[in-house]
C-alpha cells in the first residue's frame, strides 16, 4: 500500500513511520543524568522544535541520535526500521546530518576540504573537490546558502561557518537535519534567511529538528514541539496549539518573568571618551576603523552588531588586551594609553575600569582554579588579597568569595570547587560577582548572558541595571537584540570596524537596528 | 682474589677497558685463578665500588682510567693492606702502583708509519673528545709523521663534547670523509666506538686507517695499516700475576717496557714494506736510546707539531 | 571507552602501587629472558638500595639530584614550559660551585655552601632564562633552544675544563680538588648529632636537606605567594593570564630563572657535595631523568619528591645489582623505562582494571 | 674554500641529514595527527640495533631493514596504546620509550652476541651499498652540474634517496590524498573528523605507525647504510635533532628538508672546519663544534618566528568525562 504523505499533516502519522522515534533513552555522563527514558517521535517532512533550560539535555540527545555518544539504553528507530548508531558514520548512513551547537569545523581548513571531510569521493582529493564544487554550486543556488568554497573557515564569520556545516549535511545527502541552537549567533536578518532555507528543505520533504530557546522561533516556523526539563521530556505538542507563554513555563516549572524592569537613566558626567580608535590584528587586517564613542556615569550604552564586526576588538583594547594603532581615549579626563606600551590589565584595573570578558572560558576564569582562586583573578595585586609583597592572604580571599557568592547566589555556594565544575550560568554569576564587586568607574561587559538560561539572566540583568544606577558607566557589547534592548540607554551599532548609527532604544525597532548591523544606513536606495 | 675496575665506557669498549679485560683473562686462563670485575655507572660509584671492594678484601685492586686518580688518593690510606693498582693515572701513596704510559710514544712510531704509506703527504686523525689523553696521542702521532716527512700535513679533528662522542661511528665516517677530501690517505682513530666508523670509512674508501689501544688490525684485514697498542692486558696481568705482594710506585710502560708499540701480523703484513718496517725499527731504537725525544703534551700542554 | 571514575583513595594509592607492580613484573620477565634469576635480582636491589644505611646513603643521594631536576621541570611546566635543558642548565651549575669554591677563599664550610648555591642557581638559573626570553620575545620553541643549550654547555665546560679550569700537567679533564674547608657535611655526621649511626662512606651529604627544602619552598612559592599564583595562571592559559595583567614575558623569564636555578643548584650536590671538583659529564643524565621524575611527580613536589625517591631506589639498586652480578647495567635502563611507562603513561589503563575491580565512585564521589 | 671542500661538505651534509629527514617526517605524520613524539631517538635506536643484528645474523641488509622497521613500528604501537587507547601523557610515553629502546638494545645485544652491546660489522650484503645514479660517470667532468650530479647526489645508498623521495611523497599524502586531508584534521579538530563519520582512533593509530615505519628506515640507515653494524646508543641524539627541525619546519614537509638539510649542512661544516684562525686567533675545536648549536638557535630567534604545532596536538581525545 503506498501512502502520499503530505509534509506537515501529522494526521498521516499514523499511516508513515515517523521519520525518528526514540525509545526510552537514557544517558548518564558519571553522576550526571543527562537524558531519563526520553520518548519521542518526529514525523515525516515536519520542523520539530526542542526547547529547554541550559543543561536539560538537548544536546545529548541529538548527539546519541546522530552517534556522537552512545546512549546507556533506548532505542532508535529511523523510518520505522530499529536502527543501530555507534557513531557517525552510522547516523550519516541513516541520512541524519546535525549542525552542532559549537561547530564541528577544521578552522583552518577551506569550506570545501571541511564540507568533503569524511565524504570524499574516492582516495585522491582532487576529484573529490572538483566534484563538491559543482555539488556546492547548486546547493548554494537551491538553498541560498552561498559561501566562498576557498575560503578559510577561521576567516568566515559565524554566520557563514554555520552555511557550512549545513551544506556539509546537505552534501551528505541528509533527509533529516539536526540544528542545535543555530540562531544564537545571527542577525536578526541571517535568522530569517535560515528559516527560509529550512522551509525551503522542509518543502522537499526533508525533517528537521530545531533546537533554540527563542520562543519566537518555535512559534514562526515550527510545527511540533517538544520541551526538555532536567533530562526528561515533559511534552510534545503541535505548535498551533500552544503559546509562548505556556511553552515558557512548562521549561522551567515556574513562571518567569520575560521583561527586567528599569527606570530611566540619569546621565552625569562622560567617564569614557575614545576617538578616531584604530585596530589592525596580527594579519594585518584592520579590526576598528576609527571608532568615536562616550560613556557617560549612570548609562549603559550597548553595541549591537553581528558577531565578527569588531566589537570584541573595542572591548579588548578598552580593556588593555589588544594594542591600538591609533586614536585616544580617556577615562575621567584622564588619558588612557591606547599602544599598551606602558599599560596592561593591571592599568586598566588601577584605573577603574573592570572588564567582564566575552569568552569567559578563555579569559574569564581559570577552568582548573577553585573559585576562590578565580575570585582573587585580576585582583591578585589588590592589598587586601596579600599578606606582604610575597605571600597571598588566602584566607582573607576565602572570606571574600564567601561573600560574593553568597551576595550573587552561585551555586553551589562552594568555593573550593573548580571554575570547571559550575555551571555555564554560575560560571557566568563568578566573574560579574568578582567585577561588579569592584565599583568600577567604567565596566566593560561582552555577551553577559550567553548560553545562560532564563532564570540567571534575570538575576544578571538585574545586578548590570543596580550598577548603572549607583551611577557607573557601563559599555555592553551583545549579540543578542533582546539584550540590548532590554538593558541599554542607548545603542551603538557596529559594522565592519565603524559605528553605523546611534539610536535610542525607544525610538527605534530591531528591523531598523538588523538593517544597520547589515552595513545599511537605513536611507531608501 | 684480585679485582678489576673498569671506567664508564664499559668492559666491551674494544679499546683500553677491553684490553685490561683481556688482560685478566689471561691472567685467569693461564693460573687458573679467579678475579671480580666491576664496570662503572657513574662518578659518585668509583669510591663506592673501592670502597667496597678493599672492604671484601680483594687484592689487589686494579682500575683503568685517570678519571680514578682523584678517588684513589683519598681511598688509598683507609686500606693499607689493600694494594691498587691505576692505570693512566699517578697516585703517590704507599699502596698504590701507578701505571703510565707513554701513548705519544707509540703514537710516534704509528706516525712516521702513516708518512711514509701516505701517498698524498696527508694523514688524519679522529680524536673522541679534545682532551689532554687524547691531544697526547696526537702531538705524538704529528711529531712521527713529521719525522718521516716533514712536508706532510696532519689532519686533526675531534668528534664531539658530549659522551656520545665516543659512540657516534656515523659522525666518526663523516670525519673520516672530510679528512679523506682534504687529502688524507691514512687516518688514525683515537675515539673508543667512534673509531669503529673511522675504520670502516677508510676501509670502504679503500684507504688506510690505524686502530688504537689493542690490536685492531682483524677488523678490516689488509685495510688497517698497523695499530698503536697499549698494553694495558701486560699492566693488569703484571698486577694481577705480582698478588698481594705487588710493587708500588709509578711504573712507566714506555716503549722500552714494551708499554706501547705498533702491530704487526697477518692482517698487515703486506702493508707494510720493508723500507716502514726498517724506518720505525730504527725510530723505535732511537727513542728507546733517547736519541728521539718524543714530545708529551703533558709535559708544557701544548704541541710544538700540529 | 570513558575512563570510570575510582573513589579517590584508590586513585591515589591503588593506581601507582598497582602500576610499579606490573612494571616489576615485566621486568621479572625480562631477568628471565636473559636467563637470570629475577627473585635473586630483586633482592639485590631492595637490600643494596633500601637494606643497609649504605645503600639508604646512595639512594637519597641520588634523590637528591633528582628532586632538583625534577622541580626544575616541574616548576617549568606549571607554566607551560617544557624545559628540557635541565642537563645543560645543571652543567653549567657545577661550573658555578666550581668558581665559587676554586677561586674564593671561605672560611667555613656553611658560607661556601651558601656561595655555591648561588653560584650555581645562578649559572643554571642564566643558562635557562635565555631560552625562556627567546621563547617570550621572539617565539623561539622553547624545546628546540633548550636542547641547543645543552648541547652548547657540554661544549662550554668541555672548553673551560681542559683549557681553563685543569690543573698544570693533569691528566684528567677535571678541576682541581676544592679546598678541604669546602667539604659538606656528610649524612652520617648530621646524624651523628642526633644519635642515629649511619654509613660513614656514602656521599649523601647535607644537600640532600637543601632539595628538601626545596621541594617545601616550590609548594610554598607556586601554592602560596602571587608569583606561584600568577605562574600557574600563566600556565592554564595565557590568553586569561593576559586579561588579568599577568605578564608572559615577565613570567616565562622570571620562571625558567628558577627553573634553571634549581637545575643548578644540582650541582651543590654532586660536585661539592660529593665530588669535590667538577668533572666532564657530572650530571649524567639527571637532568633528563628529572623531566621523568616531574611527570610522573603529576609537577607537584610532593610527587617530585615520592619520584626522586623511586629513581634514586632504582638507580642505587640497579647499580649494586650491576656492580655484583653479571646482569648488564642497561637492565635498571629497562626497568627505569617500563616504571616510567607504567606509572606515567599507561595509568589509565591501571585505572580502567581497578575500576573494573572495586567498581566505579558512588555517585557525587568523584 | 675550494670546490672539493664544497662538494665533500654537500656530500656529508645530504648522508647526515637522511636519518634527521627520516625521522622528521615520521614526527610529522605523528604530530600531524594529534600525537606529540618526542619517542623518536628511541625508535631510531631500536630500529638500528633490530637491522644491524637481523643483517648480521642472516646476512640481508633487506631483512635488516624489515627487522629494524618492524621494531620501530613495535615502539610506535606501543605509543599508540599508551596515548590513543589509554590516553596516556604522550611526553611521557615518548620518554619512557627513549629509555627502554636504549636499555633493550643494549640489553639484548649483549645477550646475543656477547660483544659489549654491539653488533657484529656488517660485511658485504648485510650493508647498503652505494648506488651511482645513471650517467653519474659520464657527467663527472662536466663543470659545476658534474661533481653536483656525480658527487653530491650520486653515490648513496638506496635508503638516502628513499628518504629524498619521501619529501613529495609526504607533501603529496598529506595535501592531495583523502587520507592526508583526514590525518590533517584529526591533528586539528579531532571532533570534525569524528562527527564526519570517522574513527579518530584508527586514523591516529595510522599516522603513528608511519612514523614508526619511517623511523625504523632512519635506525636502520644509521647501522647498515652509513655505519656498519650498531653500537649502543649511535643514534647520538638525532631524534631530539630531529624534533628540533621539524618545529623548525613548523611541521611542513618541503621546510622539514630545508631544515635538516640547514642541520646536516652545519654539521658537515663542523666536522670539517674545526680549527679556524681569524684575525689571529684560533677559535677553540669547542666553539667549531657547538656552532650548529648557537646558529640554529641564532636562526630560530631572528628568522623564524613563532611556530604553532597542531591545535590538537599532545592531548588524548575525549569525547566524555
Ligand atoms: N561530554 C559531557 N561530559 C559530561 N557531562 C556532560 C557532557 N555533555 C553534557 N553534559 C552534561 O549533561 C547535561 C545535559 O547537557 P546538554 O548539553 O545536553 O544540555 P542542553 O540541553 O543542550 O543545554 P544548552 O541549552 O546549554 O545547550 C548537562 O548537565 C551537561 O553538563
Ligand atoms: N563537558 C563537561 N564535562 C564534565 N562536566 C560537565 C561538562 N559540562 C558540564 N558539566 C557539568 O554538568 C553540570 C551542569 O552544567 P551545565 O552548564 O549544563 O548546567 P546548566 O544546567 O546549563 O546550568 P546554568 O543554567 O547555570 O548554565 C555542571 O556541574 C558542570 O560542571
Ligand atoms: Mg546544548
Ligand atoms: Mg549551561
Amino acid at each position: 500500500m503506498t501512502v502520499e504523505t503530505k509534509p506537515g499533516r501529522h494526521s498521516d502519522a499514523a499511516l508513515t513511520p515517523p521519520a525518528i522515534e526514540l525509545r526510552g533513552i537514557s544517558k548518564a555522563f558519571g553522576p550526571v543524568q543527562a537524558n531519563k527514558d526520553i520518548n519521542i517521535r518526529v514525523e515525516k517532512g515536519t520542523i520539530h522544535g526542542i526547547i529547554g533550560e541550559n543543561g536539560a539535555g538537548k544536546s545529548t540527545l541529538m548527539s546519541i541520535l546522530y552517534g556522537f555518544y552512545r546512549a546507556d539504553s533506548g532505542e532508535i528507530r529511523i523510518n520505522g526500521e530499529p536502527t543501530t548508531i555507534n557513531d557517525s558514520l552510522a547516523a550519516i548512513r541513516a541520512g541524519i546530518g546535525m549542525v552542532f551547537q559549537h561547530f564541528k569545523l577544521v578552522e583552518n581548513f577551506s569550506v570545501l576540504e571541511n564540507v568533503i571531510l569524511g565524504a570524499e569521493d574516492g582516495g585522491f582529493l582532487k576529484p573529490s573537490l572538483n566534484k563538491a564544487r559543482g555539488l556546492l554550486k547548486s546547493l548554494a543556488a537551491d538553498f541560498e546558502l552561498s559561501v566562498d568554497p576557498d575560503a578559510l573557515i577561521e576567516n568566515l564569520s559565524v554566520g557563514h561557518q554555520q552555511r557550512v556545516e549545513i551544506l556539509k549535511a546537505l552534501y551528505r545527502s541528509a533527509d533529516i537535519l539536526i540544528l542545535d541552537e543555530p540562531t544564537g549567533v545571527l542577525t536578526p536578518a541571517e535568522a530569517d534567511h535560515l528559516f527560509r532555507i529550512l522551509k525551503g528543505l522542509k518543502s522537499q520533504g526533508k525533517t528537521i529538528i530545531l533546537i533554540t530557546h527563542k520562543l519566537r522561533e518555535i512559534m514562526e516556523v515550527t510545527d511540533f514541539v517538544s520541551v526538555m526539563r532536567r533530562g526528561e521530556m515533559v511534552a510534545t505538542v503541535p505548535t498551533k496549539d500552544t503559546s509562548p507563554t505556556d511553552l515558557a513555563e512548562l521549561m522551567v516549572g515556574r513562571k518567569v518573568l520575560l521583561r527586567v524592569d528599569k527606570t530611566a537613566a540619569t546621565p552625569g558626567r562622560t567617564v569614557l571618551d575614545v576617538q578616531g580608535l584604530r585596530v589592525v590584528d596580527d594579519k594585518g587586517v584592520e579590526r576598528l576603523r576609527g571608532i568615536d564613542l562616550t560613556v557617560r556615569a549612570g548609562e549603559i550604552l550597548g553595541i549591537a552588531g553581528v558577531a565578527g564586526n569588531g566589537q570584541s576588538e573595542l572591548l579588548e583594547a578598552l580593556a588593555g588586551l589588544i594594542s591600538a594603532t591609533s586614536g585616544s581615549a580617556t577615562i575621567n579626563g584622564n588619558p588612557l594609553d591606547l599602544t599598551g606600551r606602558t599599560s596592561d590589565g593591571q592599568t586598566r584595573r588601577a584605573e577603574g575600569i573592570a572588564h567582564v570578558p566575552e569568552d569567559r572560558h578563555r579569559r574569564g576564569l581559570i577552568l582548573d582554579f577553585s573559585a576562590w582562586e578565580n575570585v582573587a583573578f585580576g585582583y591578585h595585586n589588590d592589598p587586601a588579597y596579600n599578606r606582604n609583597a610575597l605571600l597571598m592572604d588566602n584566607a582573607a580571599i576565602l572570606r571574600d568569595t564567601e561573600a560574593k557568592i553568597k551576595r550573587f547566589d552561585v551555586r553551589p555556594p562552594n568555593p573550593w570547587l573548580t571554575a570547571e565544575s559550575f555551571s555555564g550560568g554560575n560560571q557566568q554569576k563568578l566573574v560579574l560577582a568578582r567585577e561588579i564587586e569592584r565599583n568600577p568607574d567604567l565596566l566593560l561587559i561582552g555577551q553577559p548572558t550567553r548560553g545562560v538560561d532564563i532564570g540567571a539572566i534575570e538575576f544578571i540583568h538585574q545586578q548590570i541595571i543596580a550598577l548603572r544606577d549607583a551611577g557607573k558607566a557601563i559599555l555592553l557589547v551583545s549579540v543578542e537584540l533582546d539584550e540590548i534592548f532590554a538593558l541599554s540607554d542607548r545603542i551603538a551599532v557596529m559594522f565592519d570596524g565603524r559605528i553605523m548609527g546611534e539610536r535610542q532604544p525607544d525610538h527605534t525597532t530591531e528591523r531598523e537596528l538588523g538593517l544597520l548591523m547589515a552595513g545599511m544606513t537605513g536611507e531608501p536606495e | 682474589d684480585p679485582a678489576l675496575i673498569f671506567d664508564l665506557g664499559g668492559k666491551f669498549d674494544k679499546s683500553f677497558n677491553e684490553a685490561a679485560f683481556a688482560g685478566g683473562e689471561r691472567w685467569a686462563e693461564e693460573t687458573g685463578g679467579t678475579y671480580r670485575d666491576i664496570e662503572m655507572q657513574s662518578e659518585a660509584q668509583r669510591e663506592q665500588a673501592l670502597r667496597r671492594l678493599a672492604e671484601s678484601g680483594s687484592n689487589p685492586i686494579v682500575m683503568t682510567g685517570f678519571a680514578f686518580a682523584s678517588v684513589l688518593e683519598q681511598v688509598a690510606p683507609d686500606y693499607p693492606d689493600t694494594t691498587f693498582a691505576i692505570i693512566d693515572g699517578v697516585v703517590d701513596a704507599e699502596n698504590v702502583r701507578s701505571v703510565v704510559f707513554t701513548e705519544h710514544e707509540g703514537s710516534y712510531l704509528v706516525g712516521v708509519l702513516a708518512a711514509m704509506a701516505s701517498e698524498t703527504d696527508t694523514v688524519g686523525f679522529v680524536g673522541g673528545m679534545d682532551i689532554p689523553l687524547i691531544r697526547r696521542f696526537a702531538c705524538g702521532y704529528a711529531q712521527g709523521v713529521k719525522a718521516a716527512n716533514a712536508d706532510a700535513t696532519v689532519v686533526m679533528n675531534y668528534t664531539g663534547t658530549t659522551p656520545a662522542a665516543w659512540n657516534d661511528p656515523v659522525r666518526g665516517g663523516e670525519i673520516t670523509q672530510a679528512q679523506i677530501s682534504q687529502g688524507a690517505d691514512v687516518v688514525y682513530a683515537a675515539a673508543g666506538g667512534t673509531g669503529v666508523g673511522v675504520l670502516q670509512t677508510a676501509a670502504d674508501a679503500d684507504i688506510f686507517s690505524i686502530g688504537v689501544d689493542s690490536n685492531q688490525n682483524a677488523m678490516h684485514p689488509g685495510q688497517v695499516l698497523t695499530s698503536m697498542v697499549k698494553r694495558v692486558d701486560n699492566a693488569v696481568f703484571d698486577a694481577f700475576s705480582a698478588g698481594v705482594d705487588m710493587e708500588t710506585g709509578l711504573y712507566v710502560m714506555d716503549l722500552a717496557a714494551g708499554g706501547v708499540g705498533w702491530a704487526l701480523d697477518e692482517n698487515n703484513e703486506s702493508l707494510v714494506s720493508a723500507e716502514m718496517r726498517e724506518a720505525v725499527d730504527a725510530a723505535s731504537a732511537a727513542i728507546i736510546a733517547g736519541d728521539i725525544a718524543v714530545h708529551d703534551y703533558m709535559s708544557d700542554g701544548a704541541c710544538p707539531y700540529e | 571507552m570513558a575512563v570510570k571514575r575510582i573513589p579517590d583513595w584508590a586513585d591515589v594509592v591503588l593506581v601507582p602501587l598497582v602500576s610499579l607492580i606490573l612494571a616489576f613484573v615485566i621486568s621479572a620477565l625480562v631477568i628471565v629472558a636473559i636467563g637470570e634469576d629475577p627473585w635473586a635480582a630483586t633482592q639485590m636491589m631492595v637490600s643494596g638500595a633500601l637494606g643497609s644505611t649504605y645503600g639508604w646513603g646512595y639512594t637519597l643521594y641520588y634523590a637528591t639530584n633528582f628532586m632538583f631536576t625534577g622541580l626544575a621541570v616541574a616548576v617549568a611546566f606549571q607554566a607551560k614550559l617544557f624545559n628540557i635543558g635541565g642537563e645543560g642548565q645543571a652543567t653549567l651549575g657545577g661550573l658555578g660551585v666550581a668558581l665559587a669554591c676554586l677561586y674564593l677563599p671561605w672560611p667555613h664550610w656553611s658560607l661556601a655552601l651558601l656561595g655555591a648555591a648561588l653560584g650555581a642557581a645562578a649559572f643554571g638559573a642564566l643558562w635557562a632564562a635565555i631560552p625562556g626570553y627567546l621563547q617570550a620575545k621572539r617565539g623561539s620553541h622553547i624545546v628546540i633552544t633548550t636542547i641547543m643549550f645543552n648541547f652548547i654547555a657540554a661544549a662550554v665546560l668541555n672548553y673551560v675544563l681542559v683549557n681553563q679550569l685543569r690543573p698544570q700537567g693533569s691528566m684528567d679533564p677535571a678541576s682541581a680538588r676544592f679546598p678541604e674547608v669546602t667539604q659538606l657535611p656528610r649524612l652520617h655526621e648530621i646524624l651523628e648529632v642526633v644519635g642515629i649511626p649511619f654509613s660513614r662512606s656514602t656521599p649523601a651529604n647535607i644537600s640532600l636537606l637543601i632539595a628538601l627544602a626545596a621541594c617545601v619552598a616550590v609548594w610554598f612559592l607556586l601554592w602560596r605567594t602571587r608569583l606561584g599564583y600568577q605562574i600557574r595562571a600563566f600556565g592554564h592559559s595565557e590568553a586569561a593570564a593576559q586579561y588579568a595583567g599577568i605578564s608572559p614575558l615577565r613570567i616565562t623569564i622570571v620562571v625558567m630563572l628558577i627553573s634553571g636555578g634549581l637545575s643548578g643548584m644540582m650541582a651543590i650536590n654532586n660536585v661539592m657535595g660529593e665530588a669535590q671538583r667538577l668533572v666532564l659529564n657530572a650530571v649524567e643524565g639527571a637532568g633528563f631523568i628529572g623531566i621523568a621524575v616531574a611527570l610522573m611527580g603529576r609537577n607537584h613536589p610532593f610527587g617530585v619528591f615520592l619520584a626522586a625517591l623511586l629513581f634514586g631506589f632504582l638507580y642505587q639498586g640497579g647499580a649494586e645489582l650491576a656492580l655484583w652480578t653479571s646482569i648488564p647495567r642497561e637492565l635498571i635502563v629497562v626497568i627505569q623505562a617500563l616504571v616510567i611507562l607504567f606509572t606515567g603513561a599507561l595509568d589509565n589503563m591501571v585505572r580502567m582494571g581497578i575500576a573494573k575491580v572495586i567498581g566505579p565512585a558512588k555517585q557525587g564521589g568523584a | 674554500m675550494d670546490l672539493a671542500s664544497v662538494i665533500q661538505i654537500l656530500d656529508s651534509t645530504l648522508r647526515l641529514s637522511t636519518p634527521l629527514l627520516l625521522a622528521c617526517l615520521a614526527g610529522l605524520f605523528s604530530e600531524r595527527a594529534g600525537i606529540f613524539d618526542i619517542g623518536l631517538e628511541g625508535k631510531m635506536l631500536a630500529a638500528a640495533f633490530f637491522s644491524a643484528a637481523t643483517a648480521a645474523i642472516t646476512g640481508s641488509v633487506w631483512l635488516g631493514l624489515g627487522a629494524g622497521i618492524l621494531a620501530s613500528m613495535a615502539l610506535s604501537l606501543l605509543h599508540g596504546v599508551a596515548s590513543i587507547t589509554f590516553r596516556g601523557n604522550q611526553l611521557i610515553s615518548g620518554v619512557a620509550i627513549n629509555f627502554l629502546a636504549a636499555g633493550l638494545t643494549v640489553l639484548i645485544a649483549q645477550d646475543w652476541f656477547q660483544q659489549g652491546g654491539r653488533t657484529p660489522a656488517l660485511i658485504g650484503d648485510g650493508r647498503f651499498p652505494r648506488l651511482d645514479l645513471p650517467f653519474a660517470e659520464a657527467l663527472r667532468d662536466v663543470p659545476v652540474i658534474g661533481p653536483a650530479y656525480s658527487v653530491i647526489l650520486s653515490g648513496h645508498t638506496i635508503l638516502v634517496y628513499v628518504a629524498l623521495l619521501c619529501v613529495p611523497l609526504t607533501w603529496y599524502i598529506l595535501y592531495r590524498t583523502r587520507f592526508g586531508l583526514r590525518l590533517r584534521a584529526v591533528g586539528e579538530n579531532p571532533a570534525a573528523v569524528d562527527t564526519a563519520g570517522v574513527s579518530v582512533v584508527r586514523l591516529r593509530y595510522a599516522a603513528v605507525l608511519i612514523c614508526g615505519v619511517l623511523c625504523g628506515i632512519a635506525g636502520a640507515y644509521l647501522a647498515t647504510g652509513l655505519a656498519a653494524g650498531f653500537v649502543k646508543d649511535m643514534t647520538a641524539g638525532r631524534g631530539y635533532i630531529a624534533l628540533a627541525a621539524l618545529i623548525f619546519a613548523k611541521w611542513r614537509p618541503w621546510q622539514a628538508l630545508g631544515a635538516v638539510l640547514l642541520f646536516g649542512l652545519l654539521e658537515a661544516i663542523a666536522n670539517r672546519y674545526q680549527n679556524i684562525e681569524l684575525a689571529g686567533l684560533v677559535l677553540p675545536v669547542q666553539f667549531m663544534q657547538a656552532l650548529p648549536y648557537i646558529l640554529t638557535v641564532i636562526i630560530l630567534a631572528g628568522f623564524v618566528g613563532k611556530a604553532v604545532p597542531p591545535r590538537a596536538g599532545g592531548t588524548a581525545y575525549v569525547k566524555e568525562r
